[in-house]
Protein backbone atom coordinates (compact mmCIF):
# COMPACT_ATOMS: atom_id res chain seq x y z
CA UNK A 1 0.00 0.00 0.00
CA UNK A 2 0.84 3.35 -0.76
CA UNK A 3 1.60 5.26 2.53
CA UNK A 4 3.21 8.44 1.48
CA UNK A 5 -0.05 10.57 3.08
CA UNK A 6 0.76 8.36 6.29
CA UNK A 7 4.29 9.51 6.29
CA UNK A 8 3.54 12.51 5.67
CA UNK A 9 1.44 13.30 8.56
CA UNK A 10 3.56 11.55 10.65
CA UNK A 11 6.72 13.94 9.90
CA UNK A 12 4.36 17.25 10.78
CA UNK A 13 3.06 16.28 13.76
CA UNK A 14 6.46 15.18 14.82
CA UNK A 15 8.29 18.26 13.51
CA UNK A 16 6.81 21.96 15.31
CA UNK A 17 7.97 24.29 12.83
CA UNK A 18 6.95 24.60 8.98
CA UNK A 19 8.18 22.08 6.96
CA UNK A 20 9.12 22.56 3.11
CA UNK A 21 7.91 20.46 0.64
CA UNK A 22 11.60 19.79 -0.33
CA UNK A 23 12.35 18.68 2.80
CA UNK A 24 9.03 16.25 3.11
CA UNK A 25 10.37 14.47 -0.27
CA UNK A 26 13.45 13.99 0.96
CA UNK A 27 12.50 12.86 4.29
CA UNK A 28 9.59 10.39 2.63
CA UNK A 29 12.04 9.70 -0.02
CA UNK A 30 9.27 10.71 -2.58
CA UNK A 31 9.26 12.99 -5.33
CA UNK A 32 8.20 16.67 -4.80
CA UNK A 33 4.41 16.27 -6.91
CA UNK A 34 3.64 13.12 -5.24
CA UNK A 35 4.24 14.90 -1.98
CA UNK A 36 2.28 18.39 -3.02
CA UNK A 37 -0.75 15.93 -3.84
CA UNK A 38 -0.38 13.62 -0.16
CA UNK A 39 -0.64 17.06 0.84
CA UNK A 40 -3.68 18.31 -0.81
CA UNK A 41 -5.17 15.16 0.45
CA UNK A 42 -4.17 15.76 3.92
CA UNK A 43 -5.46 18.99 3.72
CA UNK A 44 -8.75 17.90 2.62
CA UNK A 45 -9.26 15.39 5.28
CA UNK A 46 -8.53 17.94 8.26
CA UNK A 47 -10.82 20.69 6.39
CA UNK A 48 -13.76 18.61 6.10
CA UNK A 49 -13.47 16.11 8.49
CA UNK A 50 -14.84 17.73 12.68
CA UNK A 51 -11.40 17.75 13.48
CA UNK A 52 -10.00 19.65 15.54
CA UNK A 53 -7.04 20.02 14.05
CA UNK A 54 -6.31 21.49 10.49
CA UNK A 55 -3.20 22.22 7.62
CA UNK A 56 -1.55 25.45 7.84
CA UNK A 57 0.15 26.97 4.29
CA UNK A 58 2.98 29.34 4.72
CA UNK A 59 6.26 30.49 2.18
CA UNK A 60 8.42 28.68 3.80
CA UNK A 61 5.93 25.58 4.38
CA UNK A 62 3.19 23.71 6.07
CA UNK A 63 2.24 23.10 9.31
CA UNK A 64 -0.22 21.41 11.42
CA UNK A 65 -2.10 23.48 14.03
CA UNK A 66 -5.12 23.36 16.04
CA UNK A 67 -8.53 25.35 14.47
CA UNK A 68 -8.81 28.71 15.26
CA UNK A 69 -12.43 27.93 16.53
CA UNK A 70 -10.66 26.29 19.13
CA UNK A 71 -9.07 29.27 19.95
CA UNK A 72 -10.58 30.26 23.61
CA UNK A 73 -9.92 26.60 24.75
CA UNK A 74 -6.15 26.76 23.89
CA UNK A 75 -5.61 30.12 25.29
CA UNK A 76 -5.53 29.06 28.85
CA UNK A 77 -3.34 26.09 27.77
CA UNK A 78 -0.44 27.43 25.94
CA UNK A 79 1.26 30.83 26.80
CA UNK A 80 1.37 33.28 24.10
CA UNK A 81 3.69 36.44 23.33
CA UNK A 82 3.17 37.70 19.98
CA UNK A 83 -0.31 38.54 20.33
CA UNK A 84 0.32 41.90 22.02
CA UNK A 85 -1.21 45.15 20.97
CA UNK A 86 0.08 47.24 17.59
CA UNK A 87 1.67 50.70 17.51
CA UNK A 88 -0.54 52.70 14.34
CA UNK A 89 2.83 52.32 12.36
CA UNK A 90 2.68 48.68 13.25
CA UNK A 91 -0.40 47.74 12.44
CA UNK A 92 -0.06 49.58 8.56
CA UNK A 93 3.38 47.68 7.81
CA UNK A 94 2.14 44.56 9.23
CA UNK A 95 -0.73 45.05 7.20
CA UNK A 96 1.19 46.02 3.57
CA UNK A 97 2.91 43.29 4.13
CA UNK A 98 0.69 40.93 4.75
CA UNK A 99 -1.19 41.71 1.45
CA UNK A 100 1.47 42.67 -0.76
CA UNK A 101 4.30 40.47 0.57
CA UNK A 102 7.08 39.72 -0.61
CA UNK A 103 7.75 43.19 -0.40
CA UNK A 104 10.71 45.47 -0.74
CA UNK A 105 11.56 48.28 1.82
CA UNK A 106 11.27 50.87 -0.48
CA UNK A 107 8.19 49.46 -2.04
CA UNK A 108 6.81 49.84 1.95
CA UNK A 109 7.92 53.62 2.23
CA UNK A 110 6.64 54.66 -1.15
CA UNK A 111 3.04 53.73 0.07
CA UNK A 112 3.43 54.86 3.46
CA UNK A 113 5.86 57.95 3.10
CA UNK A 114 7.96 57.48 5.90
CA UNK A 115 10.99 55.76 6.58
CA UNK A 116 9.75 52.65 7.77
CA UNK A 117 13.55 51.06 9.14
CA UNK A 118 12.49 51.24 13.10
CA UNK A 119 9.20 49.91 12.48
CA UNK A 120 10.21 46.70 10.53
CA UNK A 121 12.93 46.01 12.96
CA UNK A 122 10.41 46.27 16.10
CA UNK A 123 7.93 43.74 14.00
CA UNK A 124 11.39 41.50 12.90
CA UNK A 125 12.42 40.91 16.60
CA UNK A 126 9.01 40.23 17.64
CA UNK A 127 8.35 37.44 15.06
CA UNK A 128 5.77 39.07 13.25
CA UNK A 129 7.78 39.44 9.95
CA UNK A 130 10.67 38.07 8.43
CA UNK A 131 13.01 39.03 5.74
CA UNK A 132 14.23 36.82 2.51
CA UNK A 133 16.98 38.01 0.47
CA UNK A 134 16.10 39.98 -2.57
CA UNK A 135 16.35 38.00 -5.59
CA UNK A 136 17.69 40.91 -7.83
CA UNK A 137 19.66 43.16 -5.37
CA UNK A 138 22.40 42.78 -3.28
CA UNK A 139 21.97 43.39 0.30
CA UNK A 140 18.30 43.86 0.06
CA UNK A 141 16.00 41.87 1.82
CA UNK A 142 11.45 40.96 0.97
CA UNK A 143 9.34 41.15 4.03
CA UNK A 144 6.72 38.72 3.90
CA UNK A 145 4.67 37.43 7.05
CA UNK A 146 5.86 35.16 9.51
CA UNK A 147 4.02 31.31 9.78
CA UNK A 148 3.05 32.80 13.61
CA UNK A 149 1.50 35.32 12.27
CA UNK A 150 -0.62 33.56 9.57
CA UNK A 151 -1.63 31.12 12.53
CA UNK A 152 -2.35 33.96 14.80
CA UNK A 153 -5.14 35.38 11.94
CA UNK A 154 -6.76 32.42 12.72
CA UNK A 155 -6.45 31.64 8.98
CA UNK A 156 -4.43 28.54 7.36
CA UNK A 157 -2.97 30.23 4.32
CA UNK A 158 -2.24 34.10 3.77
CA UNK A 159 -4.97 34.26 0.44
CA UNK A 160 -7.58 33.69 2.88
CA UNK A 161 -7.40 37.05 4.11
CA UNK A 162 -10.30 39.14 3.18
CA UNK A 163 -10.12 40.22 -0.32
CA UNK A 164 -6.71 39.27 -0.92
CA UNK A 165 -7.04 38.99 -5.18
CA UNK A 166 -8.28 42.85 -4.94
CA UNK A 167 -4.63 43.59 -3.91
CA UNK A 168 -2.43 41.45 -5.88
CA UNK A 169 -3.35 43.42 -8.89
CA UNK A 170 -2.13 47.01 -7.16
CA UNK A 171 1.26 44.95 -6.29
CA UNK A 172 2.11 44.72 -9.61
CA UNK A 173 1.07 48.31 -9.98
CA UNK A 174 2.93 49.33 -7.21
CA UNK A 175 6.59 47.22 -8.21
CA UNK A 176 6.39 48.87 -11.81
CA UNK A 177 7.18 52.11 -10.04
CA UNK B 1 17.52 50.68 23.62
CA UNK B 2 17.52 54.45 23.01
CA UNK B 3 17.21 54.18 19.28
CA UNK B 4 14.62 51.79 18.62
CA UNK B 5 11.88 54.07 19.40
CA UNK B 6 9.27 54.21 16.34
CA UNK B 7 7.09 56.75 15.33
CA UNK B 8 4.36 55.45 17.12
CA UNK B 9 1.07 56.64 16.61
CA UNK B 10 2.28 59.79 14.43
CA UNK B 11 0.23 59.93 11.18
CA UNK B 12 2.52 60.07 7.99
CA UNK B 13 2.00 62.30 5.14
CA UNK B 14 0.38 60.39 2.69
CA UNK B 15 -1.99 59.11 5.23
CA UNK B 16 -2.92 63.02 6.86
CA UNK B 17 -3.11 64.21 3.25
CA UNK B 18 -5.94 61.65 2.82
CA UNK B 19 -7.21 62.68 5.82
CA UNK B 20 -7.55 65.92 5.23
CA UNK B 21 -8.99 65.58 1.61
CA UNK B 22 -11.86 62.85 2.92
CA UNK B 23 -13.09 64.93 6.38
CA UNK B 24 -13.94 67.31 3.02
CA UNK B 25 -15.27 64.81 1.61
CA UNK B 26 -13.36 65.13 -1.31
CA UNK B 27 -12.27 63.11 -4.68
CA UNK B 28 -8.57 63.07 -4.97
CA UNK B 29 -7.71 65.61 -7.98
CA UNK B 30 -5.30 67.73 -8.29
CA UNK B 31 -7.57 70.86 -7.98
CA UNK B 32 -9.05 69.39 -4.39
CA UNK B 33 -5.26 69.15 -3.54
CA UNK B 34 -4.70 72.67 -4.10
CA UNK B 35 -7.50 73.57 -1.84
CA UNK B 36 -6.01 71.59 1.31
CA UNK B 37 -2.62 72.81 0.96
CA UNK B 38 -2.90 75.44 3.71
CA UNK B 39 -4.44 73.07 6.22
CA UNK B 40 -0.95 70.97 5.24
CA UNK B 41 1.32 73.63 5.71
CA UNK B 42 -0.45 74.39 9.11
CA UNK B 43 0.07 71.05 9.78
CA UNK B 44 3.69 71.12 9.72
CA UNK B 45 4.16 72.76 12.86
CA UNK B 46 2.69 70.27 14.52
CA UNK B 47 4.48 67.70 12.97
CA UNK B 48 7.75 70.01 13.98
CA UNK B 49 6.84 70.02 17.37
CA UNK B 50 5.24 66.34 18.23
CA UNK B 51 7.61 64.04 16.03
CA UNK B 52 10.71 66.24 14.13
CA UNK B 53 11.99 63.51 12.77
CA UNK B 54 9.21 63.07 10.32
CA UNK B 55 9.53 66.27 9.17
CA UNK B 56 11.74 65.86 6.19
CA UNK B 57 9.16 63.38 4.85
CA UNK B 58 6.33 65.87 5.20
CA UNK B 59 8.33 68.37 3.56
CA UNK B 60 9.07 66.64 0.54
CA UNK B 61 4.90 66.37 0.33
CA UNK B 62 4.25 69.58 0.98
CA UNK B 63 6.42 70.80 -1.95
CA UNK B 64 4.84 69.62 -4.43
CA UNK B 65 1.50 71.01 -2.84
CA UNK B 66 2.85 74.19 -3.23
CA UNK B 67 3.70 73.63 -6.71
CA UNK B 68 0.10 72.16 -7.17
CA UNK B 69 -1.33 75.48 -5.78
CA UNK B 70 1.18 77.96 -7.45
CA UNK B 71 -0.22 76.29 -10.78
CA UNK B 72 -3.74 76.85 -9.86
CA UNK B 73 -2.91 80.62 -8.65
CA UNK B 74 -0.62 81.75 -11.49
CA UNK B 75 -1.86 81.13 -14.89
CA UNK B 76 1.11 80.67 -17.25
CA UNK B 77 3.05 78.98 -14.33
CA UNK B 78 4.90 76.33 -15.97
CA UNK B 79 6.21 72.97 -14.42
CA UNK B 80 8.67 70.79 -15.67
CA UNK B 81 8.09 67.15 -16.90
CA UNK B 82 9.51 65.91 -13.38
CA UNK B 83 7.30 68.46 -11.55
CA UNK B 84 4.60 67.08 -13.37
CA UNK B 85 5.88 63.40 -12.98
CA UNK B 86 5.79 64.44 -9.18
CA UNK B 87 2.29 65.43 -8.84
CA UNK B 88 0.84 62.94 -10.72
CA UNK B 89 2.46 60.60 -8.10
CA UNK B 90 1.48 61.93 -5.51
CA UNK B 91 -2.09 61.40 -6.67
CA UNK B 92 -1.31 57.85 -7.59
CA UNK B 93 0.21 57.45 -4.27
CA UNK B 94 -3.20 58.89 -2.35
CA UNK B 95 -5.23 56.52 -4.21
CA UNK B 96 -2.55 53.36 -3.92
CA UNK B 97 -2.39 54.31 0.04
CA UNK B 98 -6.69 55.12 0.37
CA UNK B 99 -7.31 51.31 -1.07
CA UNK B 100 -4.68 49.83 1.03
CA UNK B 101 -6.55 51.10 4.15
CA UNK B 102 -9.30 49.25 3.51
CA UNK B 103 -6.82 46.32 3.64
CA UNK B 104 -5.97 47.55 7.09
CA UNK B 105 -9.26 47.76 8.37
CA UNK B 106 -9.99 43.87 6.98
CA UNK B 107 -6.63 43.02 8.80
CA UNK B 108 -6.96 44.78 12.46
CA UNK B 109 -10.49 42.60 12.24
CA UNK B 110 -8.51 39.38 11.96
CA UNK B 111 -6.08 40.60 14.47
CA UNK B 112 -8.72 41.31 16.80
CA UNK B 113 -10.93 38.53 16.67
CA UNK B 114 -7.82 36.96 18.45
CA UNK B 115 -9.04 33.31 17.05
CA UNK B 116 -5.24 31.71 17.16
CA UNK B 117 -4.30 28.72 15.20
CA UNK B 118 -2.13 26.65 17.75
CA UNK B 119 0.70 24.90 16.79
CA UNK B 120 2.24 22.00 18.50
CA UNK B 121 4.08 22.80 21.75
CA UNK B 122 8.04 22.82 20.69
CA UNK B 123 9.04 19.61 22.81
CA UNK B 124 11.47 20.23 25.68
CA UNK B 125 14.61 20.59 25.43
CA UNK B 126 16.71 17.43 26.11
CA UNK B 127 18.79 17.55 29.06
CA UNK B 128 22.47 16.12 27.44
CA UNK B 129 21.69 17.13 23.70
CA UNK B 130 24.06 15.20 21.45
CA UNK B 131 27.25 17.56 19.88
CA UNK B 132 26.64 18.01 16.32
CA UNK B 133 28.97 20.33 14.62
CA UNK B 134 28.92 21.50 11.32
CA UNK B 135 31.78 22.23 8.88
CA UNK B 136 30.67 26.23 8.72
CA UNK B 137 31.75 26.35 12.43
CA UNK B 138 35.97 27.72 12.76
CA UNK B 139 37.75 30.60 14.07
CA UNK B 140 37.80 32.39 10.78
CA UNK B 141 33.80 31.88 10.43
CA UNK B 142 33.04 33.32 13.43
CA UNK B 143 35.10 36.50 13.27
CA UNK B 144 33.90 37.26 10.01
CA UNK B 145 30.15 36.52 11.45
CA UNK B 146 30.88 39.56 14.28
CA UNK B 147 32.74 41.92 12.28
CA UNK B 148 30.03 42.23 9.93
CA UNK B 149 27.18 42.25 12.48
CA UNK B 150 29.35 45.33 14.71
CA UNK B 151 29.51 47.52 11.50
CA UNK B 152 25.90 46.91 11.24
CA UNK B 153 25.50 47.77 14.52
CA UNK B 154 27.43 50.75 14.04
CA UNK B 155 25.44 51.81 10.96
CA UNK B 156 22.44 51.41 12.74
CA UNK B 157 23.70 53.95 15.28
CA UNK B 158 25.09 56.45 12.90
CA UNK B 159 21.56 56.63 11.45
CA UNK B 160 19.79 57.73 14.43
CA UNK B 161 22.48 59.63 15.69
CA UNK B 162 23.12 62.27 12.49
CA UNK B 163 19.69 62.61 12.39
CA UNK B 164 19.47 66.45 12.94
CA UNK B 165 15.73 68.14 12.82
CA UNK B 166 14.93 70.64 10.69
CA UNK B 167 13.47 73.58 13.01
CA UNK B 168 11.24 75.42 11.62
CA UNK B 169 10.72 78.18 14.44
CA UNK B 170 14.54 78.73 14.23
CA UNK B 171 14.23 79.36 10.23
CA UNK B 172 11.16 81.91 10.63
CA UNK B 173 12.96 84.03 13.69
CA UNK B 174 16.19 83.55 11.29
CA UNK B 175 13.90 84.92 8.49
CA UNK B 176 12.64 87.46 10.18
CA UNK B 177 16.49 88.67 10.86
CA UNK B 178 17.57 88.35 7.79
CA UNK B 179 14.70 90.45 6.04
CA UNK B 180 14.76 92.57 8.86
CA UNK B 181 13.29 96.44 8.58
CA UNK B 182 14.55 96.46 4.41
CA UNK B 183 13.42 95.15 1.90
CA UNK B 184 14.97 91.65 0.81
CA UNK B 185 15.29 88.98 -2.03
CA UNK B 186 14.37 85.54 -1.37
CA UNK B 187 17.48 84.20 -3.47
CA UNK B 188 19.77 85.95 -1.49
CA UNK B 189 18.41 84.60 1.54
CA UNK B 190 18.31 80.94 0.48
CA UNK B 191 21.77 81.41 -0.97
CA UNK B 192 24.74 78.32 -0.14
CA UNK B 193 21.15 76.08 1.28
CA UNK B 194 20.41 72.54 0.81
CA UNK B 195 17.25 71.68 -0.91
CA UNK B 196 15.63 70.60 2.31
CA UNK B 197 16.50 73.96 3.91
CA UNK B 198 15.67 75.81 0.86
CA UNK B 199 11.60 74.39 1.00
CA UNK B 200 12.03 75.18 4.63
CA UNK B 201 12.64 79.12 4.36
CA UNK B 202 10.39 78.87 1.48
CA UNK B 203 7.56 77.96 4.40
CA UNK B 204 8.39 79.92 6.88
CA UNK B 205 8.06 82.87 3.99
CA UNK B 206 4.90 81.27 3.54
CA UNK B 207 4.05 81.24 7.06
CA UNK B 208 5.51 84.86 7.44
CA UNK B 209 3.13 86.24 4.65
CA UNK B 210 -0.10 84.22 6.13
CA UNK B 211 0.51 86.02 9.18
CA UNK B 212 1.19 89.47 7.22
CA UNK B 213 4.61 90.03 8.45
CA UNK B 214 5.61 90.57 5.09
CA UNK B 215 4.68 91.33 1.71
CA UNK B 216 6.21 89.73 -1.73
CA UNK B 217 5.88 90.42 -4.98
CA UNK B 218 7.69 88.42 -8.09
CA UNK B 219 7.67 90.10 -11.66
CA UNK B 220 7.23 86.31 -13.90
CA UNK B 221 7.33 82.58 -12.78
CA UNK B 222 10.47 81.73 -11.75
CA UNK B 223 11.89 85.09 -11.12
CA UNK B 224 13.28 86.60 -7.75
CA UNK B 225 11.01 86.90 -4.92
CA UNK B 226 11.04 90.11 -3.55
CA UNK B 227 10.23 90.69 0.36
CA UNK B 228 9.11 93.45 1.87
CA UNK B 229 8.42 93.78 5.63
CA UNK B 230 4.81 95.50 7.04
CA UNK B 231 4.83 97.75 9.19
CA UNK C 1 -23.29 21.47 17.20
CA UNK C 2 -21.16 19.64 19.91
CA UNK C 3 -17.44 19.55 19.76
CA UNK C 4 -16.82 17.88 22.41
CA UNK C 5 -14.12 15.78 20.21
CA UNK C 6 -12.87 18.72 17.90
CA UNK C 7 -11.57 20.29 21.33
CA UNK C 8 -10.05 17.27 22.89
CA UNK C 9 -8.52 16.65 19.26
CA UNK C 10 -6.62 20.46 19.56
CA UNK C 11 -5.74 19.94 23.48
CA UNK C 12 -4.35 16.54 22.76
CA UNK C 13 -2.43 17.87 19.79
CA UNK C 14 -1.01 20.91 21.86
CA UNK C 15 0.28 19.48 24.53
CA UNK C 16 2.84 16.93 24.03
CA UNK C 17 2.29 15.02 27.20
CA UNK C 18 -0.23 12.72 28.62
CA UNK C 19 -3.38 14.31 29.70
CA UNK C 20 -6.11 12.62 31.78
CA UNK C 21 -9.19 12.11 31.47
CA UNK C 22 -10.07 14.72 34.29
CA UNK C 23 -7.85 17.49 33.53
CA UNK C 24 -9.25 16.80 29.70
CA UNK C 25 -12.81 17.59 31.46
CA UNK C 26 -11.70 20.47 33.52
CA UNK C 27 -10.00 21.87 30.18
CA UNK C 28 -13.23 21.62 27.91
CA UNK C 29 -15.46 22.07 31.04
CA UNK C 30 -17.14 18.45 30.53
CA UNK C 31 -18.50 15.84 32.09
CA UNK C 32 -15.59 13.22 32.44
CA UNK C 33 -18.26 10.43 30.70
CA UNK C 34 -18.48 12.73 28.36
CA UNK C 35 -15.19 13.50 27.58
CA UNK C 36 -14.75 9.31 27.58
CA UNK C 37 -16.70 8.85 25.29
CA UNK C 38 -15.32 11.59 22.96
CA UNK C 39 -11.89 10.26 23.63
CA UNK C 40 -13.01 6.82 22.56
CA UNK C 41 -15.10 7.88 18.93
CA UNK C 42 -11.14 9.93 18.52
CA UNK C 43 -9.52 6.25 19.13
CA UNK C 44 -11.44 4.83 16.67
CA UNK C 45 -11.17 7.14 13.95
CA UNK C 46 -7.14 7.43 13.96
CA UNK C 47 -7.18 3.92 14.24
CA UNK C 48 -9.54 2.84 11.14
CA UNK C 49 -8.42 5.95 9.09
CA UNK C 50 -5.26 5.86 7.14
CA UNK C 51 -3.63 8.65 9.58
CA UNK C 52 0.01 8.23 10.41
CA UNK C 53 -1.20 9.55 14.13
CA UNK C 54 -2.45 7.49 16.64
CA UNK C 55 -4.70 8.14 20.04
CA UNK C 56 -2.12 6.67 22.90
CA UNK C 57 -3.76 5.48 26.79
CA UNK C 58 -1.16 4.88 29.07
CA UNK C 59 -1.42 5.34 33.31
CA UNK C 60 -0.96 8.62 33.44
CA UNK C 61 -3.17 9.99 31.01
CA UNK C 62 -4.14 9.81 26.86
CA UNK C 63 -2.12 11.27 24.50
CA UNK C 64 -1.54 11.77 20.50
CA UNK C 65 1.58 9.83 19.13
CA UNK C 66 3.01 8.65 15.51
CA UNK C 67 2.39 5.18 15.00
CA UNK C 68 4.51 2.68 15.67
CA UNK C 69 5.28 1.53 12.11
CA UNK C 70 6.20 5.10 11.09
CA UNK C 71 9.38 5.27 13.26
CA UNK C 72 11.80 4.48 10.38
CA UNK C 73 10.63 7.91 9.16
CA UNK C 74 11.21 9.56 12.40
CA UNK C 75 14.87 8.42 12.17
CA UNK C 76 14.74 9.66 8.86
CA UNK C 77 13.31 13.24 9.62
CA UNK C 78 16.22 13.05 12.45
CA UNK C 79 19.11 11.78 9.99
CA UNK C 80 17.77 14.88 8.11
CA UNK C 81 18.01 17.72 10.66
CA UNK C 82 21.37 16.36 11.71
CA UNK C 83 23.04 16.60 8.19
CA UNK C 84 21.61 19.94 7.63
CA UNK C 85 24.33 22.43 7.42
CA UNK C 86 24.41 25.74 9.63
CA UNK C 87 22.20 28.39 7.94
CA UNK C 88 23.76 31.67 8.04
CA UNK C 89 21.73 32.95 10.89
CA UNK C 90 22.53 30.37 12.96
CA UNK C 91 25.87 30.66 12.13
CA UNK C 92 26.01 34.78 12.93
CA UNK C 93 23.82 33.73 16.58
CA UNK C 94 26.46 31.12 17.31
CA UNK C 95 29.16 33.86 16.72
CA UNK C 96 27.68 36.61 18.56
CA UNK C 97 27.42 33.46 21.73
CA UNK C 98 30.97 32.64 21.00
CA UNK C 99 31.85 35.76 21.92
CA UNK C 100 29.52 37.88 24.26
CA UNK C 101 28.85 35.27 26.47
CA UNK C 102 26.58 35.10 28.60
CA UNK C 103 24.40 37.11 26.91
CA UNK C 104 20.02 37.29 26.77
CA UNK C 105 18.13 36.04 23.85
CA UNK C 106 17.04 40.34 23.79
CA UNK C 107 20.35 41.48 23.32
CA UNK C 108 20.78 39.20 20.74
CA UNK C 109 17.70 40.23 18.99
CA UNK C 110 18.87 43.29 19.54
CA UNK C 111 21.94 43.06 17.52
CA UNK C 112 20.53 41.02 15.05
CA UNK C 113 17.42 43.14 14.65
CA UNK C 114 15.39 40.27 14.20
CA UNK C 115 13.46 37.46 15.89
CA UNK C 116 15.84 34.57 17.58
CA UNK C 117 14.00 32.46 19.23
CA UNK C 118 13.68 29.35 16.59
CA UNK C 119 17.61 29.36 15.97
CA UNK C 120 18.29 29.47 19.79
CA UNK C 121 16.59 26.17 19.81
CA UNK C 122 18.32 24.94 16.99
CA UNK C 123 21.30 25.36 18.29
CA UNK C 124 20.70 24.41 21.91
CA UNK C 125 19.11 20.80 20.51
CA UNK C 126 22.90 20.83 18.64
CA UNK C 127 24.80 20.95 21.66
CA UNK C 128 26.44 24.14 20.26
CA UNK C 129 25.17 26.26 22.91
CA UNK C 130 24.19 25.83 26.71
CA UNK C 131 21.23 28.49 28.55
CA UNK C 132 21.83 29.29 32.47
CA UNK C 133 19.18 30.89 34.21
CA UNK C 134 19.38 34.76 34.13
CA UNK C 135 20.75 35.87 37.46
CA UNK C 136 18.45 39.06 37.76
CA UNK C 137 15.39 37.89 36.10
CA UNK C 138 12.77 35.67 36.52
CA UNK C 139 12.12 32.80 33.62
CA UNK C 140 15.18 34.51 31.36
CA UNK C 141 18.27 33.00 30.65
CA UNK C 142 21.75 33.38 29.34
CA UNK C 143 23.75 31.84 26.56
CA UNK C 144 26.79 30.52 26.01
CA UNK C 145 28.93 27.99 23.88
CA UNK C 146 29.39 24.76 25.08
CA UNK C 147 32.75 23.05 26.29
CA UNK C 148 32.63 20.85 23.17
CA UNK C 149 32.32 24.01 20.74
CA UNK C 150 35.12 25.45 21.98
CA UNK C 151 36.87 22.00 21.88
CA UNK C 152 35.46 21.53 18.11
CA UNK C 153 37.20 25.28 17.49
CA UNK C 154 40.91 23.78 19.04
CA UNK C 155 40.79 26.32 21.77
CA UNK C 156 41.13 26.00 25.30
CA UNK C 157 38.89 29.38 26.27
CA UNK C 158 36.95 31.69 24.42
CA UNK C 159 38.80 34.69 24.98
CA UNK C 160 41.36 32.83 22.62
CA UNK C 161 38.97 33.71 19.95
CA UNK C 162 40.66 35.85 17.46
CA UNK C 163 40.10 39.60 18.13
CA UNK C 164 38.31 38.84 21.07
CA UNK C 165 38.85 41.85 23.51
CA UNK C 166 38.19 44.31 20.65
CA UNK C 167 34.64 42.84 20.43
CA UNK C 168 34.25 43.04 24.15
CA UNK C 169 33.23 46.66 23.65
CA UNK C 170 30.02 45.83 21.75
CA UNK C 171 28.43 44.19 24.38
CA UNK C 172 28.59 47.42 26.76
CA UNK C 173 27.57 49.15 24.09
CA UNK C 174 24.28 47.33 23.91
CA UNK C 175 23.74 46.97 27.66
CA UNK C 176 24.26 50.80 27.65
CA UNK C 177 21.08 51.29 25.77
Amino acid sequence: MDNTEQKIEAVLFAIEDPVSLKKLASIVHEKEEKVSEAVESLKQKYASEKSGIHLVSHDSGIQLATKPELSPILEELVKTEIHESLTPAALETLSLISYLSPISKSSLEYIRGVNSSFTLRNLLIRGLIERIPHPKKTNAYLYRPTADLIRHLGISDKNELPEFDKYQKLKEEIENE
Amino acid sequence: MAYEIETTGFKGPIQKLLEFIEDKKYEITEINLAKITGDFLDYLKIVENDEPRLLADFIAVAAKLILIKSRTLIPDFELTPEEEEGIKDLERRLIIYKSLKDAEENFLSLWKKNRISFAKDPTPLEQNPVFIPSSEISLPSLLASIAAMRSSITALKTQYEDYEPLNFEAYVSELITRIGKSVSKFGSVAENRNKNEVIVLFLALLHLLKDNKVSISQDSPFSEITITPNG
